[in-house]
């Protein structure tokens, strides 16, 4: 028996190989059915980052292909499917890292024949697949992530968009926002998740401060582990340091901690915390972050969307499934959504439009959707211009509301073509007037 | 019949060590087991002490198949042992070292006990809070065999007892294991020879290569025990 | 020199390869470059266990391997992929036997955890090292091998025909090294260190030298990792990605050259598979199969193949 | 001044909520050689449960602290009780006797489902219970303030701490954990039933996890992924203070907590090497841990 049982697993894993060499041969012959488009959608589903962006983002890309498909969406959307054909997505976990999310993305296309990919919230993901999507000539749109290095190291990008802002605009954005709301601030400290994201944040933020707050003194920054959770030494060295206003890019459930423990220590109470991705934990706080807190939403997203049929229509639905409304991820996944259904709807395509179609369609486009109008303004018509939003918290009651809401015009957030994002803000934002 | 072994085969990682033994003690009696270093002894005193699987055959004690009892079930049958190198726990001290078997197995009488270990080798009794590691060899030798004696009242297996131990030690060591005499204790004794044990045992086995066959069995008041 | 029997049928085993690539699916192509790559690293694993080090820090010179392709396309302007794999493999080295001459000190869960140390201080000073894109990584040039340029749709075919003959290479090296007096020496060492001192070898040079020679395996790794992926990132040597090659290591068992390829194969087409399946649960799909596979093959996947170990079983 | 005050009481904070994390999986390293991989599973099962059983409470309209204490200790204890021992009874107890770093390898396996488990039972959502820290109330020191739920944290650790220390050092059935880590064979032999006594270790070792993230949970947003982020702490942790030592540990902890606190109030960019390189450090100039025994060599 136990001479059979080697011999029997070598004869099944054997034939498991065999079997899986003529699936892959049949499925590149049987290619995508003709009457469905097939979008292969990547996000967080383990992991940190999956509770407070990955997940909400694939539930709001979840409620649009439904209505998409029910054509129950309003107008411009209203026509059933996308170019007339059924919306089929496949998800995938972007945990794992940029190389096995380069084979992933590979996968989708090649293996399971998906004819646009939309996803990527985390910014190495996305430069790792900005190359990709190009040599495969798949077109593409990345939803959520913030690096303003993705356009600028893919030149004359065809198949790669971006429907959402990068970092640059959150923290210009923030910037501006204090000008306008505490222009005698003097002290401002910081505290990033020490990675890409919060490093660059820092950057782009210290570096609009000397433009548009000279007076004001960058004190300290802190920059703990990502999903360290507990931050009491990071809070004990900035009460140290008596910040009045404390700017933090942290996110998610990072974010969350920080307010928690920085509100019961006291430190909320000393300083203003400016929070560039604050608003996902708009309706989670309770109360537990104090009131005049500065809540950013990567955009005109989640509680900043601005009131029309499309944004309307997505709060009642994605509420009445989930029993909360929108975040901002939620939002920036159905906008990505709805630019495929924008792109494939004008292309012209008789049947399922090719990604050369689409990618021509949705270049220098002006698109409504949730977030108001889209316009596909930089990067020669690959990334998204829109508007900034801050605003601060209220907690009234057992309702959370923003309050004095302000927004900046993508003109005044975003580096316009052919300047890199950091030398625009260093020269003082040449080429737009915003004051 | 207090031990009782039929076509006993024992092997190590594969390798066949003990083939088809055959023995038995009865109950009070003190039996030597005979055999040369390598011949197998260690071996079958852990076989019986359930340390090693039995691939065939069976030991039973007290008419009892255990076998395939577990190793600790050992010492609730009131059986324990002696290891050839003696493998006290060095950082608990001597006292400790004796009691710990009754702790384990909830011996509820084990001071006692060990207030009659310490009479029977009163050259320990002072040494009760020092760490087993402080003792000399010889020393460690009286303490191991004083620990057999907290659970072991029906049966002990000494292996090795006078191995490397001084000769005036190892007197000493014969005459308390003579003094158990009345005790009612069954016991095996491993040795290479049988100088030491030569006075001490009712009957000897002699063990070669695996293979174990009756010696000499020079006590008549004893041998009638014994119902071949 | 005469090739022996396993010397051939590693041979035939990569030229098959090579000529089935030709007819498959380029993502299937790109699994097997991914695998290939992870495989030598995890052949520095199997090396290091043969001398019974484990270590979980060889995410270090995967790293290292990585890094230097991308720092050498970047800032030495070389595009010549063989020559970005030497480079990394000469900055492996080097860290490697500066590291060696403290590593080799140390044995068991003192060994994998100082390992798993140096790769996390590796791992920091990348994320704090801003200009090279810190966690985000920076992307691969374009490359060339041997004054060919790969054109589009190609690069994907030649980086595998590269990862094959790199691979081909140093697993019929390292047949012969298992089998040379340090490779034995090494075996002995975890068998019974003390009676390898006494037979008059240096057990701390044998260790040395096989900890070197790890690193640059991993190291060539690392490299067509970069190659074929086109990005690196600090990632690479987190202590979890070491993990994952130790995870690789034991399940294709220490017993031959070819078992850490065929261990990454299948790992890797399981857990792509696992996550197309199940999205959601796709951790724990591997983690059944990893326990079911220790279960019930304990020396690995390997001795599926031997046919010596089912008959004495 | 004020910032050596600061160093030195987040040094400490920070160190006994090290100790809580590192004590299971250190008791589990001493006494069963398993470097336990799944302890931070344990540690966000902890986590999970005492977040989940404080939302429904305060969702109840509860308002006492003492209770929400109370249902944190439960539900932590239940989790990682019932956790360990299925962990042990269903899995490990067919693993013994492998490898040291093959059963740290099936633990990893037991981690990679675990997470996913979580996520079935849990969601992704993030739990928050927030209450028993805020009510807990704070006390400055000149600008700084200190929260007393982290005291309360330092508390417990020193309690947990000492009684594990009673326990392998006074009690009886810490000398027969002590015998069995020296010579199991004959602990066998002397009538000790290893194998309950293991699973005992093991659910006392996993309790603890449980416990620790029991109590973090109101400090914390409780997401997936929380528990492989304290795994490698606890691990240099338990490495630099010598594996297996209660002692060890506790001392450990200390170091790598003031090493921390030092490095953000004075060096913030220093933070993430800081652990490794204390880690490192020690290794170099006591090869097995401040505490750490040397291995018996092979021969």
């Amino acid at each position: 028996m136990t001479t059979q049982q080697p011999r029997l697993l070598k004869r099944t894993l054997l034939s498991v190989a065999l079997a899986s060499v003529g699936v892959m041969g049949l499925a590149g012959a049987a290619n995508a059915q003709d009457d469905t488009f097939k979008v292969g959608f990547v996000t967080f589903l383990s992991g940190g980052a999956s509770g407070p962006f990955g997940v909400p983002a694939a539930q709001g890309a979840e409620i649009v292909i439904d209505a998409i498909n029910e054509g129950t969406l309003p107008a411009p959307y209203d026509s059933k499917g996308v170019n007339g054909l059924m919306l089929e997505s496949v998800v995938v976990d972007e945990a794992g890292g940029p190389t096995k999310q380069v084979e992933e993305y590979r996968n989708l296309v090649q293996r399971q024949n998906v004819d646009a990919v939309i996803g990527y919230i985390s910014s190495g993901d996305c430069l790792a697949i900005g190359p990709v999507a190009e040599e495969m000539e798949m077109f593409t749109i990345a939803f959520d992530c913030g690096t303003s290095r993705l356009f600028a190291e893919l030149d004359d990008p065809q198949y790669m968009f971006r429907t959402g802002l990068d970092a640059v605009a959150d923290n210009v954005g923030a910037a501006r926002y204090l000008a306008e709301t505490r222009p005698d601030a003097e002290r401002i400290a910081g505290i990033q998740q020490n990675y890409a994201w919060g490093q660059d944040s820092w950057q782009d933020f210290t570096l609009a401060m000397e433009q548009l707050m000279p007076e004001a003194e960058i004190i300290a920054n802190q920059t703990p582990q990502i999903f360290q959770g507990s931050y009491g030494t990071e809070i004990s060295a900035l009460q140290t340091e008596r910040p009045e206003i404390i700017h933090s890019s942290m996110w998610g459930g990072d974010m969350e901690s920080f307010v928690l423990q920085a509100n019961a220590r006291g430190l909320l109470a000393q300083a203003d915390a400016l929070l560039t991705t604050g608003e996902s934990g708009l309706h989670r706080f309770d109360g537990q972050a104090p009131n005049g807190t500065i809540l950013g939403g990567r955009g005109p997203f989640g509680a900043f969307m601005p009131d029309n049929e499309l944004s309307e229509w997505f709060r009642e639905a994605y509420e009445a499934e989930h029993g909360t409304p929108p975040s901002y991820p939620a939002s920036k996944a159905a906008q990505a959504i709805l630019a495929l259904k924008y792109a494939a709807d004008n292309s012209g395509a008789e049947g399922v439009p090719s990604s050369e179609q689409l990618a021509a369609t949705l270049k220098g486009a002006e698109f409504p959707s949730v977030s108001g109008t889209v316009r596909m303004d930089l990067a020669n018509g690959h990334q998204a211009v829109q508007p900034m939003y801050y605003g601060e918290y209220h907690y009234e009651d057992g309702e959370a509301e923003l309050r004095n809401v302000r927004s900046y015009p993508g003109e005044c957030v975003s580096a316009p073509d052919g300047y890199n994002a950091q030398q625009w803000i260093k020269e003082g934002f040449p080429g737009v007037d915003c004051d | 019949m207090s031990l009782e072994i039929t076509n006993l085969d024992v092997s190590i990682e594969g390798i066949s060590i003990l083939r088809d033994v055959n023995l038995t003690i009865a109950t009070g009696e003190m039996s030597g087991l005979i055999g040369h270093n390598g011949a197998g002894k260690t071996t079958l005193i852990r076989a019986i002490m359930g340390l090693l699987p039995a691939d065939r055959g069976t030991i039973s004690f007290k008419g009892r198949d255990i076998t395939h009892k577990p190793a600790w079930s050992r010492a609730g049958m009131r059986i324990s042992y002696m290891p050839e190198d003696r493998r006290l726990i060095p950082e608990l001290t001597v006292t400790e070292n004796m009691l710990m078997p009754a702790w384990a197995n909830n011996i509820r009488d084990g001071e006692q006990r060990l207030k009659w270990v310490y009479e029977l080798m009163p050259e320990i009794a002072d040494f009760g809070k020092r760490k087993a590691l402080q003792l000399s060899g010889g020393q460690q030798k009286l303490v191991a065999l004083g620990r057999a004696l907290i659970p072991g009242r029906e049966m002990i297996l000494l292996d090795e007892p006078f191995e490397g131990v001084a000769p005036v030690l190892a007197k000493r060591l014969s005459s308390v294991i003579a003094d158990l005499r009345g005790e009612g204790l069954t016991v095996l004794i491993g040795e290479s020879d049988d100088s030491h044990s030569a006075d001490l045992v009712d009957a000897t086995w002699r063990i070669e290569r695996g293979e174990v066959s009756q010696g000499r069995r020079d006590r008549s008041e004893s041998s009638g025990l014994t119902d071949y | 020199m005469k090739l022996e029997r396993t010397e051939l049928s590693l041979i035939g085993v990569a030229i098959a390869i090579a000529i089935l690539a030709q007819f498959s699916p380029n993502w299937l192509v790109f699994t097997l470059t991914l695998a290939i790559s992870t495989a030598l690293v995890v052949m520095g694993v199997v090396m290091l266990m043969r001398a019974g080090l484990v270590s979980f820090g060889q995410g270090l010179f995967y790293c290292l391997g990585g890094y230097a392709v991308g720092l050498g396309g970047r800032f030495l302007g070389i595009t010549d992929a063989l020559v970005l794999v030497g480079l990394g493999v000469v900055v492996t080295t080097v860290v490697a036997m500066i590291l060696g001459l403290l590593m080799t000190r140390y044995r068991e869960i003192f060994f994998a955890m100082l390992s798993l140390a140096f790769s996390m201080i590796l791992y920091g000073i990348l994320v704090k090292s801003h200009g090279l894109g810190s966690t985000d990584g920076f992307g691969v040039v374009d490359w060339t091998l041997l004054g060919f340029t790969p054109g589009d749709g190609q690069a994907t075919t030649t980086a595998l025909m590269l990862a094959l003959v790199l691979a081909l290479a140093i697993a019929l090296f390292l047949n012969r090294y298992f089998k040379s007096s340090i490779g034995l020496a090494c075996e002995a060492i975890r068998e019974n260190e003390v009676r390898v001192e006494y037979m008059g070898i240096s057990h701390r040079k044998v260790l040395y030298i096989n900890y070197v020679l790890a690193a640059a395996v991993g190291s060539v790794g690392g490299s067509m990792t970069a190659l074929a992926a086109g990005h690196v990132d600090p990632t690479m040597a987190y202590w979890t990605i070491s993990g994952e090659f130790v995870f690789i290591a034991i399940l294709g068992g220490t017993g031959h050259v070819a078992a850490p390829f065929i261990a990454a194969l299948i790992f890797t087409l399981v857990r792509t598979y696992a996550v197309e399946l199940a999205p959601n649960a796709w951790q724990m799909i591997l983690g059944i199969v990893l326990l079911l596979i220790i279960l019930f093959l304990p020396k690995g996947i390997w001795s599926l193949f031997t046919r010596k170990k089912g008959a004495a079983s | 001044m004020l910032t050596v005050w600061a160093i030195l009481i987040d040094g400490f904070i920070y160190a006994s909520w090290l100790f809580l994390v590192a004590a299971g999986l250190t008791v589990i390293y001493g006494v069963m050689r398993i470097l336990n991989m799944a302890h931070g599973s344990l540690y966000a099962l902890g986590a999970y449960a005492a977040a989940s059983a404080l939302g429904w409470y305060y969702a109840q309209g509860g308002d006492q602290l003492w209770i929400a204490f109370a249902i944190i200790a439960v539900s932590a204890i239940l989790i990682g009780a019932i956790s360990g021992l299925i962990i042990e009874r269903g899995l490990l107890r067919l693993m013994y006797g492998r490898d040291e770093i093959l059963m740290l390898i099936i633990t990893f396996a037991v981690l990679l489902i675990l997470e996913d488990v979580m996520k079935l039972v849990w969601g992704t959502t993030p739990y928050f219970a927030w209450q028993p820290y805020a009510a807990m109330g704070r006390f400055n020191i000149d600008v700084l303030t200190v929260s007393q739920y982290d005291l309360l944290v330092m508390a417990l650790s020193v309690v947990i701490g000492l009684g594990l220390w009673f326990w392998l050092e006074r009690t009886n059935m810490g000398k027969i954990l002590r015998s069995i880590i020296h010579d199991r064979e004959v602990s066998e032999a002397m009538g000790v039933n290893v194998r309950r006594m293991f699973t005992i270790t093991f659910m006392i070792g996993a309790t603890l996890g449980a416990i620790a993230g029991g109590v973090t949970a109101p400090i914390i947003s409780v997401v997936p992924g929380i528990g492989v982020e304290v795994i490698v702490l606890a691990f240099a942790v338990v490495v630099t203070g010598g594996l297996g030592s209660i002692t060890g540990a506790a001392v450990g902890a200390v170091i790598v907590g003031l090493a921390r606190a030092t490095s953000i109030h004075t060096m913030p960019e220093l933070e993430l090497f800081i652990i490794y390189a204390v880690m490192a450090t020690v290794l170099v100039f006591r090869p097995h841990g401040l505490f750490g025994l040397a291995a018996a060599r092979k021969i």
